[in-house]
């Protein structure tokens, strides 16, 4: 019943980077995570979801503050200079804390 | 050879998958509120690729492999070839960066599957015949033309400095994309199975894989034009160096392929597919393959090039060209 | 006229998309989990507006313009009228706000064309020849409709006080809503390309826009069963005045294209397929345009006797009714 | 027998289907990109059960319900027996826990569509004759055995203590996902759309519903081929007793369908399909109904057994041994 | 024009929860409530848009922190045992309160 | 690698607004946003994917606290009255400032 401190993560990037941004997730630690299709504008241009090589998709993972710091630093030197990407964290409550 | 071309010009010009693609750019052009689902872009792909891999391969168990291994091997020669020479021309003719040249250099290398089916049918059209298991060509031209480039990219980025750490970049992985990637999987394991179906096979699936074909087409082509459509602005970007590459090459990719393919000995039918693969650039399986491999390289640049510039010069103008060349080169058969 | 009434009722109601049609009313009643994938809805849409419109350009093309531009023009001035006229009865009979009124009627004056596309379904399955061209007639049907009805309200609204800022009501919006959205780009796109093919374009196409194409009919009939029966609570909420006037108006605009087919010269065919689009009730332009252009109309009002009244009515009852009527005016052919 | 089962065993493996299952299997375990849309998958299945229920209802109308009920009464009785008997066997043998045993026990009994599509395709290609009407067991099959299960289920959970609180498990609610869950209410209702229809309706609707009918469930096939290749790595979690029993029973209630089927009266092509759907185990209607009605089971075995395991062994090895013990037990009609 | 807290309720859910947690939502007093279709990996496996049975949504309500508290409750006793489900709360502002 | 923190909006509304909504958007200054298809349920009915006519879709934009007062303000004036409609906003960290 009580609620406990947690991050999410929400990326939101080119759908090519799929594969390595699923994986990065698991390298730090996280034990899940949700995926969208979405449709975006950004620095590199329009994404629309009508063809999936240049598709958009943004995936929220929660983990705790200490996994977050790495993801977040992991992303902005490994895949920022990559991927058409961006993420940000808030910080957000739940009621079982061991399962993230 | 003239008459022959404007004849050529008037059947392709006036046939519903160019006219539905016209109507798709016209659509984007005015803003109409035409939006294509992305799940029936795909599902239409899937289906196109899956329907032209299948016939390929019942074509192939029918005439033998002892007939195909040839002309398909100088295929997959010309595609690795295109990337090869294409690379210096943006590079030093059309002054790009190492790694924007290799990227397009590896699009007009490779094929596009929907220019070729939209050749097939202009054949059908004009009641040209052509050797069926041609399909296999565009199944086997995409790998090596993108690995070429991507080996000539990642060597002259090498030579300029200690390459930049990027997420993804080994070998496996290129390989990987260029041969398990959506359109090269689906074309050569529908190839297969059809091979390995035959005739029969066709008989069950013909109501699907054949005769809707020619219609779906048309329907995917009106899609097509509405995303390159909405691209066309991209055109001011790329400059006009890219815009008269766009179409010089494939005339002069679209010229090698007839004559290597009256000298393996394909029919004029043939002869003019091989052209269509030669002269076309990929649009769905090398842009993958380039974000990954050379991620420094500029998604408007190849991308303009093969789906807004080339892709439509050669459904409307380029096929029936490369009919009038093969037809005057090998003299009508 | 009352044994061809019977007749043309039971073949309507027992072919599979009115059954179809009914099935899918019931799923939403009884709270089955059958969920239509959103992609679907619309790419059927989209197919059958094309197949439609493409048909229409081809007939066109074979009866020369000459023919069809009189009937033409007589049915798009029809359309105006009715969002004219039915205007008044809404407002002063029905005593509903002025932007609902305006909105009612725009939706009344357009049509649609699912309900055309079971005309024709009906037509054949009786044997009965029709005009091919009067796929045109739906074409151009819609956009007049609209304009009109929006001007009527939004003068209407001026009188009433200053206008309400809202975040888009321009001309220019009004008008691309009307002229390039979906379905009329779709349809007038397609017409013309049809018109261009002619009948060897349509020989190619054939085995997907005409081969299937009942058969598609049918299965969009059962998702557009889900989507109305869900929102049947809705009846409750518009009244007995919109219910009562969602099955009266039909009738009076049907009879009302019964006249007008005949006078123009059309066929009994022709003539039935005339005043089924004078009786139906668009639920895919209209409301798109209504939403943007008269924000204060109430949706439930519009979607509820479009969708929920009006076009179960004359999928089932209606068509029979308006044919049996052709037929005694116009003495059977 | 046995010549007649290798020639069956080729005419299944060679079948366009059975290969694109392959193909799809195939491209999970190489990791190829091919990723099929949600709606693609979604709007498959509606189709394919939409033209099986529809073409059974037709069938049901020309033979007369006379000769229909008692061959489908015995099917009904034969899915919920199923259910009975395989509890103490997944309970008692494999020592699986209740819940998991109840709702593997609910997925055998009931049935697969498309293994029972994918056998119609395979007498068709044998030239082997078939009661049309058979298409009525696949509809009625699924709920008798979805309910069995859960009630055998919640009657051995409540002797070992009181129930937990779910947030949904009424009876009401399994009665409702089990009679009008998505496939259970599409089939029987357009089975009972085709009856109505009978074969007028039919010749309207062929071109969509039979024409791409085989084309349609090879691609589908090629879709649940890179679902099942996605769980393969689960075989490694449900142990070697459910690899056992996911072969062994098919085996053993195809038998029994085998001496049912002929015991009733049916050809050898119908008897051919009871053994089918007998031996078939259900992964689209079950699973839902088995995560309402009994949430502790774990998914990932019932789900793997009836997917991963009994399947495939159905679509490639299962149908042409039941069709050889019909053939041998019927004598050959 | 002036801001008002409230609180973003995230759930995320096997889609064979969508009718059960709708209607609770109804019974918490949440006026609306917005759906997406996602794909997701967490402690019952991967979760693919693919097969609709086996699909995952993710629900999004704006809801008073009075309400918030009732629902994540519930949630938790009666919805996490048998669905595979997440839940998070974030605090939030709007302009019209009187809405939710 | 320090967190700066930017305010994230996001609008659910009917798919009609989607032209005028990302114009606005434009307009306040928002150099991308990221596009998502959704179902809902609010004072204006359900909404569900089936007719695009009567959508929804969820707009999600990272932006600077001085442009989201000013997007806030925009929506509550002309936007609200106008389209089926809900919109908060939210506290969150990114890590290069610069980009929005
Ligand atoms: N300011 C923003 N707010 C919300 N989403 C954004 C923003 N900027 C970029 N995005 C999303 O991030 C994707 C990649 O951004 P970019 O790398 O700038 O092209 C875009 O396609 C958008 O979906
Ligand atoms: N750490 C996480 N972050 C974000 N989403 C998660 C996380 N864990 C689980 N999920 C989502 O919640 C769904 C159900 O989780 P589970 O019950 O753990 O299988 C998954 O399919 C994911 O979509
Ligand atoms: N309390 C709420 N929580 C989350 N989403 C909501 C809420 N109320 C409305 N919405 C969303 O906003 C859309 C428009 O709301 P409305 O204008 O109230 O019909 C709805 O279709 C929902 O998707
Ligand atoms: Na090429
Ligand atoms: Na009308
Ligand atoms: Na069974």
């Amino acid at each position: 019943m009580p609620a406990h401190s947690m991050k999410l993560v929400t990326i939101v990037c080119e759908a090519l980077a799929r594969d390595a941004v699923t994986r990065l997730l698991r390298d730090v630690g996280a034990h899940g995570y949700t995926l969208f299709e979405v449709e975006g504008l950004g620095a590199k241009g329009p994404r629309t979801l009508e063809m999936v090589e240049l598709a958009n998709i943004q995936i929220e993972v929660l983990v705790p503050p200490a996994v977050c710091d790495r993801l977040m630093d992991e992303l902005e030197t490994r895949f920022f200079p990559t991927y058409a990407m961006i993420a940000h964290e808030t910080d957000v409550s739940v009621r079982r804390p061991d399962k993230f | 050879m003239s008459s022959d071309l404007l004849q050529g010009l008037q059947a392709n010009l006036l046939s519903p998958p160019v006219l539905f693609f016209v109507l798709g750019l016209l659509a984007a052009v005015v803003r109409s509120e035409l939006r294509f689902p992305e799940a029936l872009y795909v599902s239409l792909t899937i289906y196109l690729l899956c329907a032209i891999g299948f016939k390929g391969g019942v074509e192939i168990s029918e005439v033998g492999l002892s007939q195909v291994w040839l002309p398909t091997l100088a295929a997959m020669a010309l595609g690795g070839m295109i990337s090869l020479w294409t690379y210096p021309v943006l590079r030093f003719i059309g002054r790009l960066p190492s790694a924007d040249a290799a990227a397009i250099a590896g699009h007009y290398g490779s094929v596009s599957a929907v220019t070729f089916i939209t050749a097939t049918n202009f054949l059908k059209v004009l009641a040209q015949p052509y050797e069926g298991y041609t399909a296999a060509f565009l199944a086997v031209m995409e790998a090596p033309a993108i690995i070429v480039a991507i080996v000539v990219g990642k060597m002259a980025l090498r030579r300029q400095g200690p390459a930049r750490a990027t997420a993804d970049d080994s070998l496996g992985s290129v390989l990987h994309e260029a041969l398990l990637g959506r359109s090269v999987f689906l074309l050569v394991g529908t190839l297969l199975t059809g091979f390995l179906c035959g005739k029969r096979g066709m008989d069950s699936v013909a109501g699907f894989l054949v005769t809707p074909f020619q219609g779906v087409l048309a329907l995917f082509l009106l899609e097509l034009g509405t995303v390159a459509g909405r691209r066309l602005n991209d055109l001011r970007k790329v400059g006009p160096f890219l815009v008269v590459f766009g179409i010089v090459m494939p005339l002069l990719h679209g010229t090698l392929g007839v004559l290597l393919g009256h000298a393996v000995g394909l029919s004029l039918g043939g002869t003019t597919l091989l052209a269509v693969l030669a002269a076309s650039a990929s649009y769905i399986a090398a842009p993958a393959a380039m974000r990954l491999s050379l991620p420094d390289a500029n998604p408007t640049l190849y991308l303009t090039a093969a789906l807004v510039i080339t892709f439509p010069f050669n459904v409307t103008l380029g096929i029936p060209i490369y009919y009038a060349i093969a037809k005057w080169w090998t003299g009508g058969h």
